[in-house]
């Protein structure tokens, strides 16, 4: 058979088919020097974050007030806080907390949101009446959301990861839903309602997974944005209480001392900054590899 | 091989001695290796060749265009009027480009900017290589766009892109390309994108202007057809090489390379096929006055809708094919989709096999859909590519009841059935050429086991040769399971390959219905007429390599009749 | 007996300072007409959103009194009532007193001052003020007998009149119109007419951000020298603007570099910074500080034992709690009397329980006994008010290593405060133990220390203890007249607090100010005035 | 068009129906007692219990729904429990400095970004590229009261450039009130950037792989010209609707802007409002909030229609 060479490798001169490579062979020569070097600090942070009862030297609410505000030392290498807790430990173990907050608001809202966008994007009525709400919900600013959540209902971690996922969720729900309303109309959609396929058949099957590339980028930018909320949190005085150390109760407590010890916001922010940090690039990476469209754009 | 010779010829207005492209990355792989075209000027080359033959990117390259960082010239020359564009500056590019050389390209549709008037669009090409006075700049846009003959200049002017269609878009593009007169002209497929009878416009006026000016044309097509109607000279192109070059009238009597006799063989030609004996008069699908119409009216204010199918009235009987044949728009389309029940008919009736189908119920309608099978048009959209080509098969059969073992091993035999080795069975779709996805998508349709296969424009995304093949696919799995098909194309050609009876349609409306033969051959209607006198390359008949005996509108073959 | 001014009020150091005073004053009314009108900037303790000194004891409240309204009397520094706005003379059975209001004084609107709006002022005031309300119990009438004269007449000895009239703190007694006096106790003022120094300019109020105040330049102060809330409110800048500033970080760059003039409260950590700036002094304006405390609730288990209310006393310490929230030993001090040090009835009487501590091993011991069974201990924690975030975080470590089971409870400040008034059991949202910090005036002696009224549930301040006999010792105390005999009495009411733990004092601390070197002699008291104050250009 | 308005405006009714049933509810069914913030700390029960029947927080839920909503409908948004000031009154006392650093803000952000875009997007997969993408992102990664305090500390304190804290109104001249809203905007502007300069960076990849962007070039013109006329305006509409999106964004830099830099705007409001259970002034604000919001993407959505000749309403 002379079959024609794939689209991918003719460039322009091809027929405008877009190949929509969904699964993408990843060649690992190819891995970019960023994203590695991103994927390689988020991975020791969740490693510090998992095994921060083992590596950190303290108990993180164990408090000496008569030797508060330490200066780094070999017992202290971040220092003490304003209560004389050791800034190490408390910042290991504020990377379960905040990652805890990431990745559970990640989590959560997709697990909400990705039900809800595909119910709305195959019925119209429901549609009507969820995207209504999604938009009422949207329309109230997250942060103020999250503030009367949590000064509302109290603070604990579990509070504050309610408060910052609930505004997440219509962002996903509108994403899943826009990912439907698209895929619906693909050929291999029409063709399993051609073979009589029943509908949750069809989205489970045929419509979930078109969702899965966008969800795992947004899901990065929710996990980020969820870290940097909770920091936001803490400093307006609505965050996760000062026995359960996280990245952003840490620096907000150590903000009065900004000028005099800039390790206890130094430290925790710089952890904090390279988690986003890489989060964002390994879901900008995300973003370009799993985009169909910009893929073939990149190639052409 | 031919076509490589490297002495230049004096005057040649493009040269492309030995060029190499390869792409960017660590491992280059080469796209193009070592072409070589001349093009004289006046003349009209054409460069013939499938999709990934390289034919684009020789186009590209000559023009400076390669994307950046995915490919590059790494050899070779390209001479445009004697000046080397491949070691040319960037800025000096710039200069060549609307000035010695254009380039038009294969989608009016996008390759436009939406953004700006057509006015504005010609307007900054003469502000970036004239120092032309705003009055000047505004009477040779007017001026140009009379050349190509676009009704209401000055309206043209105000225009936005999309307020044209696609034939004057086409016009606009090339009043761009020619505004300041250059030398060579580069259409690369600038009419596959059109219907026939617009192409056939844009043929005659690129014909026409070329006279005009003296511009020296290289024409890309994939379509021999074309190729026969303009070309003086022929450059055949597989694989990013150039395999054979010559005259037109060597290059289709005589083609030297088994690759060209091939390529030529498989056009198909505008004459029907031998009618076929009836195996049955069982109706097995039929529309009675069926019609949808969309947007009827919403919420706030009653609006006509946008008639897209009106009255068809259609009968396929058992194992035979009834093409549906239109250009864009004209409702073929819609007709297809309403037996399927992929959209909601808006009134008529649809009987499949004697039971109504228009106003099932989804759930009512399950049974019947088993009887009635798609084809895309589109192979590499219409297999899910996360589903193994198995999944895709056996999904149809499993949702009416069949065992999941015996849905696979049945669909085994169905990839044999369509070509394929029964192993493909456990890849995914990416791992197949666009004519073998096809295959597929034909064994999950047939998997259902149904009496009538609605092919959707289900050739028109491949190229000739492997067309031919899913054709002859599509006629052998007739003949064996007695099928019937309602075949939707927009290309006269392939329905006179294929079809037992034909239906042409224009606006939503039947415009003419009846037997292959008769319809072609002596067409009542003058939209069917001007549909044939359209159709490129009709006055030759390839397979034969012979030119056709009768002039248009006559019977083309009398052994038909 | 009439009680004036007394000629020792007068030492010569102050007479000189007061001639001074009124030579600059003259010398500035003389040259700085034309000049730019001297304003302060200052950025108090919290921005300022409701303006009835009455219906709230919030301290920014009660500041923004001082500003706009005159004080029926004064307290001087020696924390004996002075006149202010009247005179009084008492009845030689002590049961009648004549308050005599003084020439020049003017509502903001022009109107004369009468003793129809001090009677109107003083019953609403009655209703609202701890000490107050214990007076009025005894109260025959309120009435005024002139456009000048009150008559308050008592039913039976009540010695405590005059200090609780006088006293800075808590409510003090401001004189509004009738008109705005007779709002209902428990509606908020809308009319903000005061006869103080200052005058409100309502225009400019814009609640949590900023309220100006300026220069009431019909007000008559008093001829002699200011002395805590005492004599001559003399006003030497045309305007007073509080800014509020929500980020304490922020404060303190504004009043290092010059933005502001006046910062109430540094916070300790900070203090270096300022320090080291010339262009300011840094020092606690106070002499009495804030005593800090926690509060246990009588009603739900475990601390409805007084077992272990004393364990969880044993098990806290002062110096630790201080060490976290004040850091710096130059501003805090360890404390035992529930009267604040340095006050007439400050006593070491039983306080060896928390002055010992923390000691673990006894409360250990303690529980064992009192068969605790691990109910969790829940307390808690504000974490929007920084004066108040320390001490639960240093306790709740403190009571675990005792062997409390503690489920600290971090929230904003105004949660605490509507759950700390819920009487529910834990689980439907009640609580067990909390913080709060006073000024020493407003717990210095047995009647007007919110914590020491054993009237349970319906009087007793939120922990509600039900202790008849600390109310007896109290009525005792107020009914007293020999000052030997208060302060026994007092002694006797601290220790037997002590001993049912009704509240654990974890120390006193003072708060310094940060003051522009531009300002100078400002009055030093625990309540920040701005009258007396200078500013040079 | 008017029409497209219209129905848009009709459409956000129920969006704002939801937001203040929403709100509403939020706020009434958890826990928190105005009456105990007004009292202070030494009221008693009987004190606390007469100021909410003052306030009228004894009435059943629905009846202060309906008092509520039918104020609300006669343009009343009620007063402060706390400080007894008129809503309108608090709100347009806090208007104008959150509106000034939103529009500077916005100003710095759009200067900034998008330019950052283009380039990264047009040298796509170089050096370049990945550095103006490193620098946006690493602005959107720290915390932005942390952004304040450096910013602060570098131009205010050590640099003495500009004052540190404050507000002044445009009508007191440009220059006070500018050199007091740099450092906000700025502050704010970097968690923006970082989202517009992306999404200009994405559009403009998806536009510059457009054939008409080939034909521009093929055409001889200037890459600046391909660049910002060809390739922007029609990267414009997702960089648009991103801005819309990007405004809920901002409230909540705004929040903590306005405390660090000691703005008296409407975030600050809205928190101490929260923190003070001040319900008329949380509910006014929060449908103020959403109102803006709709609008501003209502206003968005008119606006593609002048970036793009397709869209027509």
């Amino acid at each position: 058979m002379a079959d024609e060479t794939t689209t991918a490798a003719t460039g322009p001169g091809a027929k405008p088919v877009v190949r929509r490579n969904l699964l993408p062979r990843i060649d690992l020569a190819s891995l970019k020097f960023a994203p590695t070097l991103a994927a390689i600090i988020l991975g020791l942070i969740v490693l510090a974050a998992v095994f921060a009862p083992l590596i950190a030297p303290y108990d993180p609410i164990k408090m000496d007030p008569m030797a508060r505000l330490g200066a780094a030392s070999f017992a202290h290498p971040f220092g003490t806080d304003g209560y004389g807790r050791d800034v190490l430990s408390r910042t290991l173990y504020g990377a379960q907390t905040s990652l805890i907050v990431g990745l559970g608001a990640a989590f959560v809202a997709v697990l909400v949101g990705l039900p809800l966008g595909l119910l709305s994007g195959f019925f119209r009525v429901l549609d009507a009446v969820l995207m209504r709400v999604m938009d009422g919900l949207m329309a109230i600013p997250a942060i103020l959301l999250a503030i009367a959540i949590v000064a509302l209902v109290g603070s604990s971690l579990w509070t504050v990861l309610v408060a910052i996922t609930i505004p997440e969720i219509p962002r996903v729900v509108r994403l899943v839903r826009s990912v439907v309303l698209s895929a619906r109309e693909e050929p291999y959609v029409e063709a399993a309602i051609a073979v009589g396929s029943s509908l949750p058949k069809i989205m489970w099957r045929h419509l979930t997974p078109n969702t899965i590339a966008p969800l795992i980028v947004q899901a990065t930018y929710v996990c980020a944005s969820a870290i940097l909320t909770e920091a936001i949190l803490s400093f307006l005085g609505a965050g996760i209480g000062t026995e359960t150390p996280s990245w952003g109760n840490i620096m907000s407590e150590g903000r009065l001392y900004f000028q005099l010890k800039p390790g206890l916001i130094f430290w925790p922010g710089l952890f904090l900054s390279l988690c986003i940090l890489s989060i964002n690039i390994l879901g900008d990476t995300a973003r370009d590899v799993m985009d169909p469209k910009l893929g073939k754009k990149r190639k052409a | 091989m031919t076509g490589q010779e490297t002495n230049d010829r004096k005057g040649d207005v493009l040269v492309v001695e030995n060029l190499v492209v390869e792409t960017g990355g660590r491992r280059p792989a080469p796209i193009l290796n070592g072409v070589s075209l001349r093009v004289a000027p006046g003349e009209t080359v054409c460069l013939v060749g499938e999709s990934g033959s390289g034919k684009s990117v020789t186009s590209l390259a000559t023009m400076g265009l390669l994307p950046k960082g995915a490919l590059a010239v790494s050899s070779g020359r390209i001479l445009v009027e004697g000046e080397d564009v491949v070691s040319a500056s960037p800025s000096r590019l710039r200069q060549l480009r609307a000035t010695r050389m254009s380039m038009i390209f294969q989608e009016p549709m996008t390759a436009l900017n939406p953004v700006l008037t057509i006015e504005r669009q010609l307007e900054e090409v003469l502000s970036a290589h004239s120092q032309m006075s705003g009055a000047e700049r505004r009477s040779r846009i007017r001026d140009i766009l009379s050349l190509v003959r676009l009704p209401d200049v000055e309206r043209m002017c105000r225009s936005y892109p999309h307020q044209l269609s696609g034939g004057q878009r086409q016009r606009v593009m090339i009043a761009m390309a020619l505004v300041l007169e250059p030398k060579l002209l580069i259409a690369d497929e600038p009419t596959t994108a059109l219907d026939v009878t617009t192409q056939k416009e844009i043929l005659k006026l690129v014909a026409d202007i070329q006279k005009r000016l003296g511009t020296s044309v290289l024409f890309i097509t994939h379509d021999m057809g074309v190729v026969a109607d303009i070309a003086d000279r022929v450059y055949v192109m597989r694989h990013g090489n150039i395999v054979e070059d010559g005259p037109i009238g060597d290059i289709l009597k005589d083609p030297k390379r088994d690759y060209t006799r091939n390529l030529l063989t498989a056009v198909p030609a505008l004459h029907p096929r031998e009618a076929r004996a009836r195996i049955s008069n069982e109706v097995v699908l039929s529309t009675t006055e069926l019609g949808m119409t969309y947007g009827a009216s919403s919420l706030f204010r009653k609006r006509a809708g946008t008639v897209a199918a009106k009255d068809v009235n259609l009968t396929l009987t058992r194992g035979r094919t009834l093409g549906v044949v239109g250009e864009s728009g004209s409702g073929k389309s819609t007709v297809a989709r309403c037996v399927m029940r992929l959209i909601d008919p808006t009134e008529g009736s649809i009987r499949l096999r004697n039971q109504e189908i228009a106003g099932l119920s989804r759930r009512a309608l399950r049974p019947a859909r088993k009887r009635i099978q798609m084809i895309f048009q589109d192979p590499n959209r219409s297999l899910n590519p996360r589903l193994t080509v198995g999944d895709s098969i056996t999904e149809g059969p499993i949702n009416y009841g069949a065992s999941p073992d015996a849905a696979r091993t049945r669909a085994k035999e169905l990839l044999e059935l369509v070509g394929l080795p029964a192993d493909a069975i456990d890849r995914h779709p990416h791992q197949f050429s666009g004519g073998q996805r096809q295959r597929i998508a034909i064994a999950r349709a047939l998997a259902m086991e149904p009496d009538v296969l609605v092919a959707d424009e289900a050739v028109s995304a491949l190229d000739v040769s492997v067309q031919a093949q899913v054709l002859d696919l599509l006629d052998d799995i007739q003949a064996r399971l007695g099928v019937a098909l309602l075949f939707i194309t927009h290309d006269l050609r392939v329905a006179a390959q294929i079809c037992d009876d034909v239906v042409v349609m224009q606006h939503g409306r039947i415009v003419e219905y009846g037997p292959t033969a008769e319809v072609l051959g002596h067409p009542r209607e003058a939209y069917t007429r001007e549909l044939i006198e359209a159709a490129p390359g009709r006055h030759w008949d390839f397979p034969n390599f012979r030119p056709l005996p009768t002039p248009s509108g006559g019977p083309v073959d009398g052994a038909t009749l | 007996m009439s009680y004036l001014p007394t000629a020792s009020a007068f030492k010569p150091s102050r007479l000189f300072r007061a001639a001074m005073l009124a030579s600059c004053v003259a010398f500035a009314g003389l040259s700085a007409a034309p000049v730019d009108a001297q304003e302060i900037r200052a950025v108090m303790h919290s921005g300022i959103r409701v303006l009835d000194p009455v219906i709230t004891t919030a301290h920014i409240t009660r500041n923004h009194g001082y500003m706009i309204y005159d004080t029926l009397l004064g307290m001087d520094e020696n924390l004996k009532p002075q006149p202010q706005m009247a005179s009084w003379e008492v009845s030689d059975d002590g049961l009648t007193y004549t308050f005599t209001l003084r020439d020049g004084l003017k509502w903001h609107d022009g109107a004369p001052v009468t003793a129809k709006d001090v009677v109107a002022s003083l019953k609403r005031w009655g209703q609202k003020d701890g000490g107050a309300q214990m007076m009025f119990k005894s109260v025959d009438s309120l009435e005024a007998t002139d456009d000048k004269t009150a008559v308050l007449k008592l039913k039976e000895p009540f010695n405590y009149v005059l200090e609780l009239m006088a006293k800075p703190s808590g409510l003090p007694t401001f004189i509004m119109p009738e008109r705005v006096a007779n709002t209902p106790a428990g509606e908020t003022i809308t009319d903000y007419t005061g006869s103080g120094p200052f005058k409100f300019v309502e225009a400019e109020y814009e609640p949590g951000v900023k309220a100006v105040y300026e220069k009431n330049e019909d007000y008559v102060p008093r001829d002699e020298p200011p002395s805590w809330t005492s004599g001559g409110k003399v006003v030497n800048v045309d305007k007073v603007t509080w800014v509020t500033m929500p980020d304490v970080q922020t404060a303190v760059n504004a009043v290092n570099g010059g933005e502001i003039d006046y910062l109430e409260q540094v916070p300790f950590d900070l203090l270096p910074i300022l320090q080291s700036n010339p262009e300011l002094t840094v020092e606690v304006v106070s002499p009495l500080g804030y005593q800090t405390m926690g509060r246990l609730n009588w009603l739900n288990p475990p601390f409805d034992n007084v077992k272990i209310r004393q364990a969880a006393m044993l098990a806290l310490g002062q110096q630790p709690i201080l060490a976290a929230l004040v850091g710096n030993p130059e501003y805090m001090d360890e404390c035992g009397s529930m009267y604040g040090c340095g006050t007439p009835f400050a006593t070491d009487a039983g306080d060896e329980m928390i002055m010992d501590g923390p000691q673990p091993e006894k409360a250990k011991a303690l529980l064992d006994e009192a068969g605790y069974d691990g109910t969790p201990i829940l307390l808690m924690q504000p974490t929007d008010v920084a004066a108040l975030t320390a001490q639960p975080v240093v306790a709740a470590q403190q009571l675990r290593e005792a062997g409390f089971t503690v489920d600290m409870q971090p929230m904003d400040w105004q949660t605490l405060v509507t759950r700390r008034a819920s009487q529910a059991p834990v689980s439907e949202g009640g609580w067990n133990m909390f913080f709060t910090n006073w000024i020493i005036p407003e717990v210095w002696s047995p009647i007007n220390n919110p914590m020491l009224n054993g009237g349970g549930k319906e009087a007793a301040w939120f922990g509600w203890p039900d202790d008849p006999k600390l109310d007896e010792l109290r009525t005792e105390f107020a009914q007293a007249t020999d000052e030997a005999e208060q302060k026994r009495i007092a002694a006797e009411i601290q220790k037997h607090a002590y001993e049912v733990v009704n509240y654990i004092p974890v120390g006193e601390y003072k708060i310094p100010s940060a003051i522009s070197t531009k300002l100078t002699d400002m009055v030093k008291m625990p309540v920040p005035v701005f009258w007396n104050v200078k500013k040079a250009e | 068009m008017l029409a497209y308005i219209i129905r848009r405006i009709l459409a956000s009714i129920p969006v704002m129906i939801v937001v203040a049933l929403f709100v509403f509810l939020l706020l009434r069914l958890t826990p928190g007692d105005p009456a105990a913030i007004i009292a202070g700390d030494m009221a008693t029960p009987a004190q606390l219990e007469q100021i909410r029947q003052n306030l009228g927080l004894n009435e059943p839920l629905v009846t202060q729904f309906i008092t509520w909503s039918g104020q609300l409908l006669s343009g009343d948004f009620g007063r402060s429990l706390i400080s007894k000031t008129p809503v309108l009154t608090l709100i347009h006392q806090r208007l104008e400095p959150t509106l000034s650093l939103a529009i500077v803000t916005m100003l710095f952000t759009l200067l900034l970004s998008i330019p950052m875009g283009v380039v990264a997007a047009w040298r796509h997969g170089t050096l370049t590229d990945s550095a103006i993408m490193a620098i946006s992102v690493l602005g959107f990664s720290i915390p932005v009261f942390v952004t304040g305090y450096i910013l602060i500390q570098i131009f205010a304190i050590d640099m003495r450039v500009f004052p540190i804290q404050g507000f002044r109104s445009i009508f007191d001249g440009f220059w006070p009130f500018f050199e007091r809203i740099v450092l906000p905007a700025l502050t704010l502007a970097t968690i923006y950037i970082a989202l517009i300069a992306r999404m200009t960076r994405a559009a403009m990849l998806d536009v510059l792989g457009e054939d008409y962007i080939r034909t521009a070039r093929a055409k001889g013109l200037s890459e600046r010209i391909v660049l910002f006329r060809h390739a922007l305006r029609n990267a414009a509409v997702p960089i648009l609707t991103v801005v819309g999106t990007g405004f809920a964004l901002m409230i909540s830099g705004v929040v903590v802007t306005e405390s660090v830099f000691n703005l008296p705007g409407l975030g600050r409001l809205t928190v101490d409002a929260i923190l003070a259970r001040d319900y008329p002034v949380i509910q006014a604000l929060i449908l103020l909030t959403s109102g803006i919001y709709v609008v501003i993407n209502l206003l968005i959505d008119i606006s593609y229609a002048f970036m793009d000749p397709r869209i027509r309403y």
